[in-house]
């Protein structure tokens, strides 16, 4: 049954980036890279990957689309087709292809336990993950841990994409790009006319962010951690702002606060790494946080996912502040 | 005063010399006096490291370390020596000349041109006192890019294109040829140092030796070997005390020196022998030599022709060099010094026809000699002196590279020699003639005398001096002969 | 917590601390720019330190995390990432201290703080490169540089910069992702990610014909960052329509990261257990490294601009450094690192100077800076020198690495004269490029502007540009003639990197 | 019929999506669809790292019963870092989309060749 399902999840991820690819229309085709995310998605839960499939739905299904509907609505709505010459990239990427497809039966076949990837690191991170941080959820022991100083720089990365935007959108609009008087109203004021979306709207926000802390503070035992909770965050925000018209959630959730929030979370993260160099041990080595080696690398995941957590949505909340309020900003 | 300390100071204080000129640009008479004093200075320096190499020590100084196997360090033997001398003391005579013309000419920015100058003899006694190829090549290219100013210093569109061909081909042929060459000799001879009997001997094989010496002749552009003589007429733009520099003592000498210097202490007389591109080079030489000569007969621009007139003199000295042989290097070293007597008496003569009569043309000095006796006598001994006529220094300097030539069995060089000291005669005679014995053209206005002394001084100085070195030969011959221990004949 | 134990990762904590901060407090007048400056200065600090330590006890290691290497992520700071920190830390100093004024005129006062804070960043992301020892941690921190150079480059003053930007992020991104890949093939057949521990499991692969499509997406991802020949399209124009200091800092080091990193990979991992990839380098790398220089050298010369000249330029440049690597020999390799620290050091005297001019004549374009040398002599006088340098002649920075390529060519027989022949013929035409610049400068006479004395906006530049400006150009000539840093570092790490191949 | 009967699936899959990815970022001239064609080029990279982690009768890396020795469990490792590069991605594509406003405001459109036709223009 599942490989059925694999199958068929598969072919029409691919019949999706066609789809993207080919329509002309570029509110069609953001619509149709949102099912591409969850198509890939779907894919990533039946290849027991739980905590990246939540990830990609929320981010690439979720954030993504939103970005690509606010960026379109303020550029252009259709595509002038006028291509570049398509056979010369055709004719090259045709070729790196087939290497892919020669090169794939050297491969290890999927789920083939005897593949170098399950030999060497990975059965190190099963066995020991019980023993040294006793955390169920080997994904979050290795993404905060283990690895901790890759999830640092992907907090700076995200950090320097907020930064980014602030400051290429620090610039007001020319006027004669101004939408005129009562154009800007009505895409502000988002969909106030749509009463029954309205209050399923007001139900649904509350629980969103609730299971966005869940999400966030249960990390270690279930699927999620910092990314996918910041971006559930984000996405409640979000929602918010589409309901109640942008210029609400910019008033609720203010931009320079962002900016220092996420600030704080990035400094939260670095400063947990430096306390421990502080306490002898090496940069972010969480077991010299606390007593027992395990309950400090317990209470440093735990401060280290917030950090992320909360870097990851006030970014996001403040590109899209900053992408939906264009036109009056 | 020991001698290691002397060799320093001979290059700093040319350097003190351009700095204090730049500083005192504004009052042109202290500016001169630094002018002078420098040239002095350099010229006692030189002369006090004589005795010592006379007696066949070799004062060295090393300066710094670059790599391993890489420094500028200096050491003064016989070659280096007669080249440090001429260059410096004509180098007072050129000062006092320049600073006349200058003046008698009111040319502008004079302070650049002085300070370049001084740069410039501080490169040309440096190359003269490297130690290795690594420091001859590093001045050779300060030596390019100070002189590149005075080429181009009128700043007017064809002393912008002559200056452009004056760098092109100099920047072109040394880092084009002449670096690969040397980092070729330095990868597979081990070391770059000027050790007598060179240092290729066993380490590069024949093949490989030939190639290295066609890129090291044709690298070395100041030796102005066809086809890379384009830039000597080329620097014609430049006002005469330049052309004097350039055509007479310092560039290119430095170039026919280099030659000299790699062809006897980089490749050794003997192992050069074997080469067989000694010939070609030496055959291209020669061709050089005549096919100048006859372009020089067809130049009207009297500075042209004395530009051509030092392209062909040059390629005895690298004629000399390629006949690899001991007697004919002696020869190639004396002409460095009988060719700079002669040729900076020309060129002094004709800045002097210029400033005082305005005439560049050689079928304009008719009748000249009445007016301005002095410099065309002292043009006389000049071009006599180029020519190698007897009561002249050229002689001697013919005469033993043609008895090199026979030593090297190459007779037949001499019927080559014979013809160009023919062609000589031929281009440098008609200008004494016409001003001597032809009338004075109708039109021409009475007011032409003498040059101003300032010109006139220097220009007879170096006219007697090419006529003492008729009778002074012999100590510049043993010098020459201390290059190769053992010879002595 | 003995400091000396932590310099590896302090060199990359400390901007990274100070960037959340600077970008959070509001800016006001030069306090950015001073935070910004100090960061920098500390962290050229460290650097040296570290190099101090690497010299002496050769590859420094740091386990993050407290865990051992293959199961955590380790640092290890070789004598190459030494020099390489070096080169990024001070171009960074250099082109701070050079440019507050020019900043403010090009990108105005509001939001410095928020441009400072991504240059931290981007200091932060490429010292992270050079010092981690993990493969996935390299294109972490690749985006972090990346992401902060987007930026930087957006915030030019015309608006070509944003077209210029969008162009240099579709080819980062497209060129980090498929850097991605080809660690993602590389992890697939030997199942770690620490670079060191990755050569030494590829010994027993046994299907060699995925890790060749690994070095293959390695190969064309970092070619693409590191604008090497065919892929240089973006370069050009990111540096001249970026804010002048951000083209210096990235002109001097940042394309050399990528380069960095591939030596890493093709030296450490591929080349001892690969037999295909070896011709596959020489194969592909050298032609386009030919290419690169003789074009790139060619386009200089008919290019107007002086800052798009300077990007060409760069191409050629780049060329020099993979054609050094893809000689496959220890000399080639000395060559190549010798030349990553030198080109540093011209590329970001030759941007000053343009950048001085252009902040006091708001043109960068040749034609209309004529006469410039009299009236801003000192500048032009310093363009001259670091150009002087870029040609290679002696007692230069340029010279040194010419130096050594030109012996490292010469080990390879006939095809070595052919190289031979490339090198010359584009070092000669680096000589028409930079005459060109000084034949406008020198002997045009200026133009007559109205005021009298030195014309209106073209006095010489202000106090403080001078001397950075001409401490950067009198280090090219230093470092020709006091060779020992970067040689030592050089001899240091060809050993390592050669693994006792010849 | 087992799960690995699959096989080689995924991977043709992978490379076959790298390729629409990379197509759309060659060849298209919109600048928005041109991001979202490098979007789905970086969602072909996270699909090859995800299809290596999976293992044959593995469930998911969390132990939600203290693990037996005889169980297997799948490889976390590819998952930790497709979580921090799908971040990465949204990060780039939200630089690119405000660029991609900026640029519409400055030059009236988000084509290339009209973009290139009003530099020209200028």
């Amino acid at each position: 049954m599942i490989t059925v399902l694999g199958l068929f999840t598969l072919t029409f991820l691919v019949i999706a980036a066609l789809a993207t690819v080919q329509s002309r229309n570029l509110f069609v085709a953001s619509m149709w890279f949102c099912i591409f995310s969850l198509m890939m998605a779907a894919n990533f839960l039946i290849l027991d990957a739980a905590d990246v499939a939540l990830t990609e739905a929320a981010v690439g299904a979720g954030v993504s689309t939103v970005l690509f509907m606010g960026a379109l609505s303020l550029t252009a709505e259709h595509e002038h087709v006028r291509e570049r010459s398509g056979w010369l990239p055709a004719l090259v990427l045709g070729l790196l292809f087939a290497v892919l497809f020669a090169a794939s039966f050297e491969q290890p076949r999927l789920g083939d336990p005897l593949a170098p990837v399950h030999q060497h690191v990975a059965p190190f991170y099963l066995s020991e993950t019980p023993r040294l941080i006793d955390i169920p959820n080997v994904v979050t022991a290795i993404l905060a841990s283990f690895r901790g100083y890759d999830t640092l720089g992907e907090v700076l990365v995200v950090f320097t994409a907020g930064i980014g935007v602030l400051s290429v959108l620090s610039f007001s609009p020319k006027k004669n790009q101004q939408l005129s008087g009562e154009g800007v109203a009505e895409r502000v004021r988002g969909v106030q006319h749509h009463a029954i979306l309205r209050v399923a709207g007001k139900l649904i926000i509350p629980l969103l962010m609730l299971f966005a802390l869940v999400v966030q503070f249960h990390g270690e035992y279930s699927p999620g951690g910092g990314f996918s909770a910041g971006a559930l965050f984000a996405a409640a925000v979000m929602l918010y702002g589409i309901l109640e018209g942008a210029d609400r959630s910019a008033k609720a959730m203010p931009q320079d606060w962002m900016l220092r929030l996420a600030a704080l979370g990035a400094m939260l993260y670095i400063g947990v790494g430096i306390v421990c160099m502080m306490l002898g041990g090496n940069f972010l080595d969480y077991s010299v946080l606390s007593s027992k080696p395990v309950a400090g690398q317990q209470l440093g995941i735990l401060l280290v996912e917030f950090g992320v957590g909360l870097t990851v949505s006030t970014v996001l909340i403040m590109i899209f502040n900053a992408i939906a309020n264009r036109s009056t900003y | 005063m020991n001698d290691s300390a002397l060799i320093p100071l001979s290059m700093g204080v040319p350097l003190l010399g351009a700095l204090s000129i730049a500083l005192t640009g504004r009052s042109p008479f202290l500016r001169d006096g630094f002018m002078i004093a420098s040239a002095v200075g350099v010229f006692a320096c030189v002369l006090g490291l004589l005795p010592t190499v006379q007696a066949g020590g070799r004062p060295s100084a090393h300066l710094l370390s670059i790599m391993p196997g890489l420094d500028l360090a200096f050491s003064v033997e016989p070659l280096g020596m007669i080249f440090a001398l001429v260059a410096s003391g004509l180098w007072i005579l050129t000062s006092i000349y320049a600073i006349g013309y200058m003046r008698g000419a009111e040319e502008k920015n004079q302070t650049r041109f002085f300070a370049c100058f001084s740069i410039a003899i501080f490169a040309a006694v440096g190359i003269a006192f490297a130690q290795n190829m690594f420091t001859l090549f590093v001045l050779y290219e300060v030596l390019s890019l100070s002189t590149y100013p005075l080429v181009a210093h009128k700043g007017n569109e064809e002393a912008k294109r002559g200056a452009r061909t004056y760098l092109g081909v100099l920047l072109g042929t040394s880092i084009g040829l002449l670096l690969p060459a040397m980092i070729a000799t330095w990868w597979l001879a081990g070391s770059l140092e000027f050790q007598p009997g060179g240092i290729m001997q066993g380490q590069v094989s024949p093949t490989v030796g030939s190639f290295l010496l066609l890129l090291y002749m044709f690298g070395i552009g100041k030796a102005a070997l066809m086809p890379f003589h384009r830039w000597l007429p080329a620097a014609m733009v430049a006002p005469t005390p330049v052309s004097a520099l350039l055509h007479a003592v310092a560039v290119v000498k430095a170039g026919v020196f280099s030659v000299l210097k790699v062809s006897t202490y980089l490749f050794g007389l003997d192992y050069l022998e074997t080469l067989w591109t000694s010939d070609l080079v030496m055959w291209v030489a020669a061709f050089t030599l005549l096919s100048a000569s006859l372009v020089a007969m067809q130049k009207t621009n009297l500075k042209a022709r004395l530009a051509y007139s030092t392209v062909s003199q040059l390629s005895y000295i690298v004629l000399a060099a390629m006949l690899a042989s001991q007697l004919a290097v002696v020869g190639g070293g004396m002409h460095i010094v009988m060719h700079a007597f002669g040729k900076i008496t020309l060129f002094f003569c004709a800045g002097a026809i210029y400033v005082a009569a305005h005439k560049t043309e050689i079928h304009e000095m008719d009748g000249l000699g009445r007016k301005m006796p002095i410099t065309l006598f002292a043009f006389l001994l000049g071009a006599l002196s180029v020519i190698g006529a007897p009561p002249l220094g050229g002689l001697w300097s013919k005469w033993h590279i043609m008895l090199g030539a026979v030593d090297a069995g190459h007779a037949l060089l001499i019927g080559v020699l014979l013809i160009s000291t023919l062609l000589n005669m031929a281009y440098l005679l008609p200008p004494v003639v016409r001003a001597f014995l032809l009338p004075p053209p109708k039109g021409t206005p009475e007011g032409i005398e003498e040059a101003p002394l300032m010109c006139l001084v220097p220009l007879s100085l170096t006219a007697l001096g090419a006529l003492t070195l008729f009778f002074m030969a012999d100590p510049l011959r043993n010098l020459m002969w201390t290059i190769f221990p053992g010879a002595g004949t | 917590m003995s400091l000396v134990h932590h310099l590896p990762i302090l060199v990359v904590l400390v901007p990274m601390f100070v960037a959340p901060l600077l970008a959070a407090v509001p800016s006001r007048g030069h306090l950015p720019w001073l935070i910004a400056s100090l960061t920098s200065l500390m962290t050229f600090a460290l650097a040296i330190g570290l190099t101090g330590q690497v010299l002496a006890h050769g590859t420094v290691t740091y386990e993050l995390g407290g865990w051992p290497v293959p199961f955590g992520i380790g640092l290890a700071v070789s004598p190459l990432s030494a020099l390489m920190l070096l080169v990024i830390t001070g171009a960074s100093l250099m082109a701070l201290l050079w440019g507050p004024a020019s900043m403010t005129s090009e990108v105005g006062h509001q939001h410095q703080s928020l441009l400072y804070a991504s240059w931290l960043l981007a200091l932060c992301g490429l010292s992270g490169i050079a010092v981690t020892g993990d493969a996935f941690n390299i294109f972490v921190f690749m985006e972090i540089s990346s992401l902060a150079s987007y930026v930087m480059v957006a915030a030019g003053p015309k608006r070509q910069a944003l077209t210029a930007t969008f162009k240099y992020l579709i080819t980062g991104t497209v060129g980090a992702t498929f850097y991605l890949i080809g660690v993602g093939y590389l992890y697939m057949m030997t199942g770690t990610l620490n670079v060191a521990d990755m050569a030494v499991r590829l010994a027993d692969v046994s299907s060699t014909m995925p890790v060749l499509i690994a070095s293959g997406f390695i190969l064309v991802g970092l070619a693409l960052k590191a604008a090497l020949f065919p892929m240089h399209a973006w370069m050009p124009n990111a540096y001249r329509f970026a804010p002048t200091p951000v083209a210096i800092f990235f002109a001097a080091c940042s394309t050399k990261v990528a380069l960095f990193v591939l030596i890493r990979f093709d030296f450490l991992i591929l080349m001892p257990h690969l037999p295909g990839h070896a011709d596959m380098l020489i194969g592909l790398l050298m032609p386009l490294s030919v290419a690169a220089m003789l074009v790139g050298s060619t386009v200089a010369i008919f290019e107007r601009d002086l800052k798009r000249m300077l990007g060409y330029s760069s191409v050629a440049q780049i060329g020099y450094i993979v054609l050094a690597f893809s000689l496959l020999s220890t000399a080639g390799l000395t060559a190549a690192i010798v030349h990553i620290f030198n080109h540093g050091l011209i590329k970001g005297a030759l941007f000053m100077a343009v950048g001085t001019l252009v902040l006091r004549t708001g043109t960068s374009r040749l034609d209309d800076l004529p006469g410039i040398g009299k009236t801003m002599p000192l500048t032009t006088l310093a363009f001259c020198l670091a150009g002087v340098s870029l040609i290679g002649v002696p007692l230069t920075a340029g010279f040194i690495s010419k130096w050594y390529l030109i012996s490292a060519v010469l080990e390879h027989g006939s095809l070595g004269l052919v190289l031979l022949g490339a090198i010359l013929l584009s070092s000669l035409m680096a000589v028409v490029y930079i005459w060109k610049v000084v034949e406008v400068a020198y002997f045009r006479d200026p133009p007559a502007e109205s005021g009298g004395g030195t014309p209106l906006g073209r006095r010489e530049a202000p106090l403080g540009m001078m001397i950075v400006l001409w401490i950067v150009v009198g280090a090219n000539f230093w470092f020709g003639l006091d060779t020992r840093l970067p040689l030592g570092l050089a001899n240091m790490e060809a050993p390592l990197l050669m693994g006792g191949q010849r | 019929m087992s799960i690995n009967s699959l096989g080689l699936y995924n991977y043709w899959i992978y490379g076959f999506v790298l390729v629409i990815g990379l197509y759309a970022v060659l060849v298209k001239g919109n600048y928005v669809k041109r991001m979202i064609g490098l979007s789905i080029f970086q969602g072909a990279a996270f699909l090859l790292y995800i299809t290596m982690d999976k293992i044959e009768g593995g469930t998911g890396p969390i132990f939600v019963t203290p693990p037996q020795p005889g169980d297997l469990f799948a490889n976390p490792l590819p998952q930790v870092l497709i979580l921090t590069a799908i971040v990465v991605g949204i990060a780039v594509t939200a630089l690119g989309l405000a660029i991609t406003i900026r640029i519409k405001e400055e030059y009236g459109t988000i084509e290339e060749s009209e973009i290139r036709e009003v530099d020209r223009q200028a």
